[in-house]
């Protein structure tokens, strides 16, 4: 327990990681908080790179977590103009009335 | 190599297809040019035909008039043949549909042109089932028929086209995908599709059994056999006379010929062993479906249900792995070609007359249609297997070849042939003879030009060959002799290995 | 000359029918013309063979050949197929001019006159076959033509029914002869008669099993031809199409369904008498169902009031006699009450016939009576004909009749004394219903309530002149062709056309069986005449006091109904229940039909998922991964 | 070593309670504030254990860019108070057992996974760059990151340009009667054009707009 | 630094996009030039690959590769877009969303696309595979005043995030656990049995199977197909599905070839499931474009079949079974594209009736178009079929086969209701006739190569067998 490896660094990327998929289907009301759990996936992603870029001593990791960074900061801007707009249209984010399609 | 005679037959009617395309009435009924085409094409496309018949060597039973091209780069060659069992067929082919298009004149009153490329697709398709000496070819031919007969009883059929449009879709498209994965199978077994050259190689027994079912499953439903015949009752109702004509006369054949080129050919231990099988379905459809067909009150049904039982004796006779049966299962797939096309064309008569097919509507049609009665009595005759017409040849040798190998199935299929002439001169008595009821039957009049032609054309055929068999069984004789000799080497260099 | 003989008909047929656009007439000589000409040359044919031995085969061309099966259009001409051809050209040509006359009223004189070219041709084909094939085809030929001929009046629905029901029961009757030829094709490895004949007797021990039983080959080869000969010749079991087929025009009934068409089966069992002759149970077989159609016949045709019917089960009976000569192995005597047969029955359905056309087509006795002195030609010829029949003395039936008794009697088994006793009482009903007939019909008072007996006139000449025609043959054929067809020399005639192991003496017959028949025939008129005529309470008494008995003769021992209950009746449920709870409901349903509703079921539970809620999508692609995921760590 | 597990378990606690708050809080606004702090404690890890620059990165990224745009976001849209829980919806339904099972399922099989990790001699080989203990993170990333990676580097910009594109084609209306600068009119403006010198008349104004 | 000739196509593509954008920014009603630029920007593209050189060279520190694969998944891709541009040019005008940026934000995805399909590393093929998300997402809810259209955005864009994320994860691990983000270095890693590869590995498939829309993890193509414009929606039936399954090829024969055992369960698990799917769910649509998208999914099992048997034969009869379905539904959307009746575009399928007694020769050519996408020969469809069972049959997978060509059968079922609505039902009245040659003329091409396929049909297998990855 005292001795931090890299399990441990892994292990808190699962648990948020999970946090993470757990926070999109467990959802009910809102998109945004979706986009947030998304946020959070792609951070448990960047803790594993970073940790076995670190443990490796390999950088390449490190500029994967770089990119992806940058991937996420365009994926939040697009994501939440896609929601604006649906809220222009609908008047509402809730997530359980997305629903005009089905079937 | 020389004139390719055999691709001519089988490509010309989509010629003769692409010019009534090309083709403009000033409406859909009057279109002459597109019916005097298409029965040009056809009529051209049977006398070629005649001719390959004639320059056709029945001393051999080697494939003729080969023709072979790189297809598939690698896998598989465009490869036509014929022997003495294929050409029949294409001489029944391009018999009935001729025959089929002149009686479009009076019976498809909606979309001519479409319905005469139809056809003629269908042809090509059709002759190129039994022209096709490669199993790939065969299948793209076995399966392209499916789709201008889905049109053909789906667009100018009955009431119910729908549904038996797609049943008949459905029902054979199931039937022949486990044909393709055996086909494929077979292709990384022997290395080749060719079936000559699988015919030297032979099939390992082992797999025999298995691909053996895949290919039944496809024949039986095309035959029909029991009990995956529903389709047919069904489709032959629905569809326009033109359609079920074809489809009685020919389609059902390709089941009948897939069994002797493919299933009897290729897999001799796996015939073998299925034959019990093969005959107690035979001995059901035949009896089952004759007592079905007795009570019917629906002509095109009654004439469907027959032609299952016929279909029935094909089956029989095939897998008795005699000459007689064999040779008897030939002929009464080309006698039921010729008395099935005369019976729905008959019944194509009085439909496009009355619009009614229900046996019930009419009654006394020998006081107002003394031609046509005849002619029907003729056909009636000729589906019960009386002497002197080829129904009867057929069944007759079909029954012989059974008993040479069981008494009890060869007993029970005779019991059919009692049951046919039953239900078959129930139906010529209700509906020809007895009294003139229906008042709107009176206006009505006899056979017209074309259809006389037609309905005479085919009473000739079917008393020529019923009693001079000799120039159908002169043909196939070779042929079926080295089927059953190719049958009988396997079986016996099994024995030695067992 | 014997193509000729074979096509001439045939021709008569095709073409006569076309005539008919020129006029009936044309047509009616035409066909007629032909048919006489044909029963001249058979009588050439017969008078050289017999003369001069001009028996042969003559080749038409082959007709199937399948392997070792080959099957030729042939004539073969022998003794057999000679006295046949005269026997069936002859009676023919008389029935064709007497059509002419009878069919008078009628419409479709062509079709009728080419129809009965068409069995000529048919029957002939049959006769004259080479070989069981070709037999075959003349065997189901004659039962099309019957078919036709009896549903020719075809606006009566009666007919229609009684066309169809004689085809199909002789179709039940084909179909055991087809069996027959199966299994001789399948043994012998020919259809031919001279190589199966030559054959037999290497196989006559020969047992095969069959169906799970051991029977002996020639044995089941004769009982199944047998059984086409009961359908065609309607014996006992097969035998409810005859009646039924009165319903066709007379000269129809006389032609096919007495002289010619019926007495095919007889043919067949004589010309296979090589084959018979091996089986001891096949011929006795015959025998009893010989014998049972004999009494059986007889015994319903004492109580039937339609003229035809009762002559239509007359000649049940005695194609019985027929039968049972062959069976006790007089093949040579059964033939020869053929051929008088063929000649006095046909006399007495011509003799009815004029008697009906003559009566407006009124055909039940009871509605007629004392018009003797109307149609005293018709009267004469019909008497002639009776006397024929019941086996007066010196006249044709008299000969060949007791010639069958005696025969069964000199067989010397059980048997054959059983027989030849049935014979004798058979005789006797004979003789009492054919003077019932005739005084029914002819004597005692006018009965008829439609027609004025002043209007009752004799028939034209067409029809007379057959009429004494076969009036003189039915007296003088069996004086004439005695000694010739079944004297003690009639091997010199048949040669080896037919196969007779068997050597009857002649000197064992016992005095009185000699005596018997013709005392009791003769017994019969005087007796006949009181109870139809003169006492008839006595009758009434009878009928009513034997209501049950008397009942189930009229309705024919209730086969009909029988049949209806145990074949036809379940036959037609069957078939609905094949097409509804079977096609319908089991293989629609469960097939094609209930895949296709499985499948949309499905479809609906599948599209269920699609909920369109975002939640559930990532939901099922995280169950999806989880399960993925799961499935590894337990895999590995 | 001890101090290190010790903030390797504070930030690490703090990061995995602020993830579940993210989720679960009712308050959008303090969802937001959450995620805010989870990025900021994973920053802190991340700078821990050597990566300084990434951690800078996620603080100026996430924490800067990112987390203000939600903020701004929710607010624009006024959807911040939610009644009751996240996880209720207006329709019954048995989710929230079944995704915990998976999630804990999922969770469990991922460290089961992580758990077997295992140092190999052969990473070394498959080592594209090393580490050199005399430059600073910062430096070994900027070393290769316009070097060795620079079509990565072209390859985010694009994408930027994309969501750039993405964003303005979604959400950009044109406004009429909105007051903006025209600089080409601005600019290209002459004195003829704007001065006009008339004569006005005596006692009658000048009229301005014609 | 010579290795960049091999990256002249990304490099010609991404300056017309930034020159594309300059002049739509500055030119007033931008968007006739921006979107016939475009096209023939594509086109331009087609003519650099078809002279580009077609060695083997991985380049950027093995980062890409060029090689036959690549290429010809890019020409299948320019050229499919090239068409989609021709076909729904006036469905976007129609429907107003004429923005300049419309055509630019398609040259980015394919871009994205062309990045993916011929990355050697992870890094190179997450930064193409979002640069084509992101556009996609855009794309997708690019009616922004339409409430499906921006509903489908938002369905696409979380759950697409979420496979992105989760595709991610596996990178990480497969990083982890072999060092490396190289495709030859995580092949040659994985040579020894590793519970984290296979974790990284199913990951990495899952996000994978996300963008070709294979089941489970098919969810979004449904909602995404029907609401998103019909320009849109084929778009992204044909495009991103050839991107797709080349890069799944690439994963699967390259990276994970070691681990072959493994994926090989999860793909047969996939094909058949997608295939059951694509045939069973599809019966009860009713409106056409959603059908399209269950059409799809079924035939991306198909093509996944092909795959899963891990042989060259196998991905090679892919690769002619996604340029035949390429065909297919070109031609297909291009006949969806002319419903139009009384100025608006309907979908509903029961619109379709009666349509071969109005416009029968557009009837005729859906009709082809079904059957051969039903595979009924001798149309191309069915030789697509065909070779992708030739290669499963030939490793012995007879289960899959039968499974597959059974549901042929019951795929075959909504397509011929398809042509029963055209044939066999009353006709309701006219589509709106127009005669645009940008149209019928993709519809008559497509026709006439799925029905001359058959001349020939080995032509797309020699171009296909000269291609390996290895």
């Amino acid at each position: 327990m005292i001795e931090i490896g890299l399990g441990h660094y892994l292990a808190l990327g699962a648990v948020i990681f999970s946090l993470g998929t757990l926070g999109i289907f467990l959802n009910r009301k809102n998109v945004i908080v979706i986009l947030m759990s998304v946020e959070l996936i792609l951070l448990a992603v960047n803790i594993n790179l970073v940790s076995f870029s670190i443990f490796l001593q390999d950088i390449t990791g490190q500029i994967f977590t770089m990119l992806i960074l940058t991937v996420a900061a365009a994926e939040a801007a697009i994501g939440l103009a896609i929601i604006v707009t649906y809220y222009r249209n609908k008047g509402s984010i809730r997530v359980e009335e997305i629903d005009s399609m089905k079937g | 190599m020389n004139f390719p005679i055999l691709s001519s037959i089988t490509f010309l009617p989509l010629i003769g297809a692409l010019f009534v395309f090309l083709t403009r009435g000033e409406n859909d009924e009057k279109n002459k040019g597109a019916i005097y085409v298409s029965v040009f094409t056809t009529l051209v496309n049977f006398f070629i035909s005649l001719f390959l018949w004639f320059s056709f060597d029945n001393k051999t039973s080697n494939f003729q008039f080969v023709e072979e091209i790189n297809w598939i780069s690698g896998f598989i060659k465009f490869k036509f043949g014929i022997d003495g069992i294929s050409i029949l067929f294409i001489i029944l082919t391009t018999f009935i549909t001729p025959i089929c298009i002149i009686s479009c004149i009076n019976s498809v009153k909606t979309r001519l042109k479409e319905f005469l490329i139809a056809i003629l697709v269908l042809e090509t398709f059709m002759i190129g089932v039994f022209c096709s000496l490669d199993l790939v070819i065969f299948y793209l031919f076995f399966e392209a028929g499916l789709i201008p007969m889905f049109l053909i009883i789906g667009i100018w059929g009955g009431p119910r086209k729908v549904y038996s449009a797609f049943k008949f879709f459905l029902f054979t498209l199931l039937g022949s995908v486990l044909m393709l994965v055996a086909i494929i199978t077979i292709y990384w077994i022997t290395g080749t599709t060719d079936v000559t050259k699988i015919l030297q190689t032979g099939i390992p027994p082992e797999f025999q059994y298995l691909l053996w079912l895949a290919f039944f499953s496809s024949f039986a439903v095309k035959m029909p056999m029991w009990p995956v015949h529903t389709w047919l009752p069904d489709a032959h109702v629905e569809a326009p006379t033109p359609g079920s004509v074809i489809l009685a006369a020919i389609l059902l054949k390709m089941g009948g010929y897939g069994f002797l080129r493919f299933s009897v050919g290729l897999f001799p231990i796996a015939s073998e062993y299925f034959t019990p099988l093969i005959f107690a379905l035979s001995i059901i459809a035949i009896i089952y479906t004759s007592l079905v067909a007795l009570m019917q009150d629906d002509m095109k049904k009654l004439i469907a249900y027959s032609s299952i039982a016929h279909m029935g004796f094909v089956t029989l006779g095939i897998f008795t792995f005699n000459k007689q049966g064999i040779e008897g299962s030939i002929i009464q797939m080309f006698s039921h070609g010729l008395i099935s096309a005369a019976l729905f064309l008959s019944i194509g008569v009085l439909y496009d007359r009355t619009h009614s097919r229900m046996i019930k509507s009419y009654g006394g049609l020998v006081h107002i249609l003394p031609k046509y009665s005849f002619l029907f009595m003729v056909f009636a005759l000729g589906t019960l297997g009386l002497p002197g017409t080829s129904g009867f040849v057929g069944e007759f040798l079909v029954l012989i070849g059974a008993f040479k190998v069981n008494f009890l199935v060869a007993i029970l299929a005779s019991i059919g042939v009692i049951l046919a002439a039953a239900y078959i001169l129930w139906l010529y008595k209700k509906v020809i003879f007895g009294k003139l009821e229906n008042v709107q039957l009176q206006k009505i009049k006899d056979v017209n030009f074309s259809e006389g032609i037609m309905l005479g054309v085919l009473c000739f055929t079917v008393l020529l060959f019923g009693f001079y068999p000799e120039v159908l069984t002169e043909t196939i004789k070779v042929s079926v002799d080295n089927l059953i000799n190719n049958y009988k080497t396997e079986i016996a260099k099994t024995i030695i290995f067992k | 000359m014997e193509y000729a003989v074979l096509f001439l008909p045939l021709i008569g047929a095709i073409l006569g029918f076309f005539l008919k656009y020129f006029g009936d007439i044309f047509s009616q000589i035409f066909t007629t013309l032909l048919v006489c000409i044909t029963a001249l040359l058979s009588f050439i044919i017969f008078y050289n063979g017999v003369f001069n031995e001009t028996y042969g085969n003559y080749l038409i061309y082959e007709w199937i050949t399948s392997g070792n099966f080959i099957v030729n259009w042939s004539i073969n001409i022998d003794p057999l197929s000679s006295i046949m051809l005269v026997v069936v050209s002859f009676i023919s040509a008389l029935v064709h001019i007497y059509s002419i006359g009878y069919m008078d009223h009628d419409p479709n004189k062509a079709r009728f006159m080419s129809y009965l070219s068409l069995f000529t041709f048919s029957m002939l084909a049959l006769v004259v076959s080479d070989n069981f094939l070709q037999l075959f085809f003349g065997w189901e030929g004659v039962g099309l033509c019957s078919y036709l001929l009896i549903g020719f009046w075809y606006k009566k629905e009666t007919a229609n029914k009684a066309a169809i029901k004689a085809f199909i029961v002789n179709r039940v009757g084909d179909f055991g002869f087809a069996i027959g030829i199966f299994l001789i094709f399948v043994f012998f490895g020919t259809v031919n008669y001279s190589e199966v004949f030559q054959l037999v007797p290497e196989f006559s021990q020969k047992e095969i099993i069959f169906l799970g039983f051991n029977i002996n080959l020639i044995t089941l080869i004769c009982v199944f031809l047998f059984i086409g000969a009961m359908g065609k010749s309607a014996q006992f079991l097969l035998h409810t199409w005859l009646p039924d087929a009165m319903e066709g025009p007379t000269p129809v009934s006389a032609l096919i369904h007495a002289a010619t068409m019926v007495t095919a089966g007889v043919f067949l069992v004589v010309r296979c008498s090589p084959l018979f002759e091996y089986s001891n149970f096949a011929l006795a077989f015959v025998t009893v169902i010989g014998m049972i159609t004999a009494i059986f016949a007889a015994s319903v045709a004492i109580v039937q009031n339609d003229i035809k019917k009762i002559i239509a089960y007359s000649t049940c009976s005695q194609l019985g006699y027929m039968f049972f000569a062959a069976g006790v192995g007089a093949y040579h005597v059964a033939m020869f009450h053929l051929f008088t047969h063929a000649f006095f029955k046909a006399l007495l359905f011509l003799g009815s016939g004029s008697v009906i056309h003559s009566l407006n087509d009124e055909q039940d006795i009871r509605n007629m009576g004392g018009i003797w002195r109307q149609m005293p030609f018709t009267w004469f010829a019909m008497i002639i004909g009776t006397l024929a029949l019941t086996g007066f003395p010196f006249l044709s039936g008299y000969y060949s009749k007791d010639a069958i008794i005696e025969f069964a009697y000199l067989n010397g088994s059980n048997l054959g004394y059983f027989a030849s006793s049935i014979g004798i009482i058979t005789a006797f009903l004979t003789a009492i219903y054919s003077w019932r007939l005739i005084f029914m019909t002819f004597h005692g008072k006018f009965k008829n309530k439609n027609l004025s007996k002043t209007e009752i006139k004799d028939s034209s000449l067409t029809i007379l002149f057959p009429l004494i025609i076969l009036a003189l043959c039915s007296v003088s054929s069996g004086f004439l062709f005695k000694d010739f067809l079944i004297g003690n020399n009639y091997e010199n005639f048949w040669r080896d056309s037919l196969l007779i192991i068997k050597s009857f003496d002649h000197s064992q017959i016992p005095n009185w069986l000699l005596y018997t028949t013709p005392v009791l025939v003769t017994l019969s008129i005087p007796l006949s005449y009181y109870i139809y005529i003169k006492n008839n309470i006595y009758l009434e008494k009878i009928k009513t006091n034997y209501k049950p008995i008397y009942n189930f003769l009229l309705n024919k021992w209730y086969f009909d109904e029988l049949y209806d209950y145990v074949f036809v009746n379940p036959i037609k449920k069957i078939g609905l229940f094949f097409w509804k709870s079977g096609d319908i409901k089991t293989i629609d349903k469960f097939g094609p039909d209930g895949v296709s509703k499985i499948i949309k079921i499905i479809s609906k539970k599948t599209v269920k998922f699609q909920s369109g809620y975002i939640y559930d999508y990532a939901f099922v692609m995280l169950i999806a991964l989880s399960l993925l995921l799961t499935f590894f760590i337990f895999y590995k | 070593m001890i101090a290190h597990a010790l903030f390797f378990y504070f930030f690490s606690i703090i990061a995995i309670i602020s993830a579940i708050f993210v989720i679960v809080s009712r308050n959008t606004v303090h969802a937001v504030f959450f995620l805010i702090l989870d990025f900021i404690s994973i920053s802190c890890l991340f700078i821990m254990i050597g990566a300084e620059f990434l951690g800078m990165m996620m603080l100026i990224v996430y924490v800067g860019a990112v987390a203000v745009l939600f903020l701004f976001v929710v607010m624009l849209m006024n959807v911040t108070e939610q009644k009751l829980s996240w996880f209720r919806g207006s329709k019954k339904s048995g989710h929230i057992p079944i995704g915990l099972i998976v999630g804990s399922v999922i969770l469990l099989e991922l460290i089961v996974i992580v758990g077997g990790w295992k140092y190999r001699n052969t990473f070394a080989e498959t080592k594209f760059l090393s580490f050199d203990p005399n430059f600073t993170n910062t430096h070994l990333i900027g070393n290769v990151l316009y070097t060795e990676y620079i079509h990565l580097f072209q390859i985010s910009g694009i994408i930027l340009l994309c969501s750039m594109v993405g964003a303005i084609v979604l959400t950009y209306r044109k406004r009429e009667g909105a007051k903006k600068q025209k600089y080409f009119e601005q600019v290209s403006r002459e004195r003829e054009d704007s001065v006009k010198l008339i004569d006005a008349e005596f006692d009658k104004g000048v009229k301005i707009d014609d | 630094m010579t290795d960049i000739k091999f990256l002249i196509p990304e490099i010609f593509l991404s300056i017309s996009i930034f020159s594309l954008l300059i002049i739509g920014v500055f030119l007033k009603n931008s968007f006739e030039i921006i979107y016939k630029s475009s096209m023939f920007v594509i086109f331009s593209l087609l003519l650099i690959i078809f002279t580009s050189n077609n060695d083997i060279v991985k380049f950027f520190n093995a980062s890409f590769s060029n090689d036959n694969f690549s290429l010809y998944s890019k020409i299948l891709i320019s050229v499919s877009t090239l068409f989609i541009l021709l076909i729904t040019k006036k469905y976007i005008i129609d429907i107003k969303t004429n923005k300049f940026e419309y055509p630019v934000l398609i040259l980015l995805s394919v871009l994205g696309m062309f990045i993916m399909v011929s990355s050697n590393d992870l890094i190179v093929f997450y930064l193409g595979l979002e640069l084509q998300s992101l556009s996609l997402y855009v794309l997708a809810s690019i009616d922004r005043d339409n409430l499906r259209s921006t509903e489908a955005g938002i369905k696409y864009f979380v759950l697409s995030a979420l496979s992105s994320g989760l595709l991610l994860y596996g990178c990480s691990l497969i990083y982890g656990f072999t060092g490396s983000t190289n495709f030859e270095q995580i092949a040659i890693a994985s040579t020894d049995f590793n519970l984290g590869i296979i974790f990284g590995m199913v990951f990495i498939l899952v996000g994978l199977a996300f963008k070709i829309s294979a089941v489970p993890f098919h969810m979004w193509t449904p909602d995404v197909y029907q609401g998103a414009p019909t320009s849109v929606t084929s778009f992204f039936s044909v495009v991103p599905k050839i991107a797709g399954i080349a890069i799944f090829i690439k994963f699967m024969y390259l990276p994970f070839r070691e681990i072959l055992g493994e994926w090989q369960y999860i793909l047969v698990f996939m094909s058949i499931a997608s295939m059951i799917l694509g045939a069973v769910a599809a019966i009860g649509q009713t409106n056409i474009k959603r059908l399209m998208a269950y059409s799809s999914i079924g035939h991306i099992g198909y093509a996944i079949a092909g795959v899963s048997v891990g042989t060259e034969n196998g991905f090679q009869s892919t690769l002619v079974y996604i340029s035949i379905y390429v065909v297919m539904n070109i031609g297909a959307f291009a006949c969806i594209l002319l419903m139009k009746r009384g100025g608006k575009y309907v979908e509903e399928l029961n619109e379709l009736s009666g349509l071969s007694k109005n416009h029968p020769l557009v009837s005729l050519g859906l009709m082809i178009i079904l059957f051969s996408l039903a595979g009924i020969p001798p149309l191309a469809g069915f030789f697509a079929k065909f070779y992708i069972f030739m290669a499963v049959i030939e490793n012995e997978m007879y289960t899959l086969a039968i499974i597959g060509l059974v549901t042929t059968v019951v795929s075959a079922f909504y397509y011929i209701r398809i042509i029963k609505i055209m044939y066999f039902d009353e006709p309701k009245k006219p589509f709106e006739k127009f005669t645009d040659y940008r149209i019928h003329g993709p519809i008559a091409l497509s026709c006439i190569l799925l029905v001359s396929f058959f001349l020939y049909p080995s032509i797309l297998n020699e171009i296909v067998s000269s291609i390996s990855i290895f």
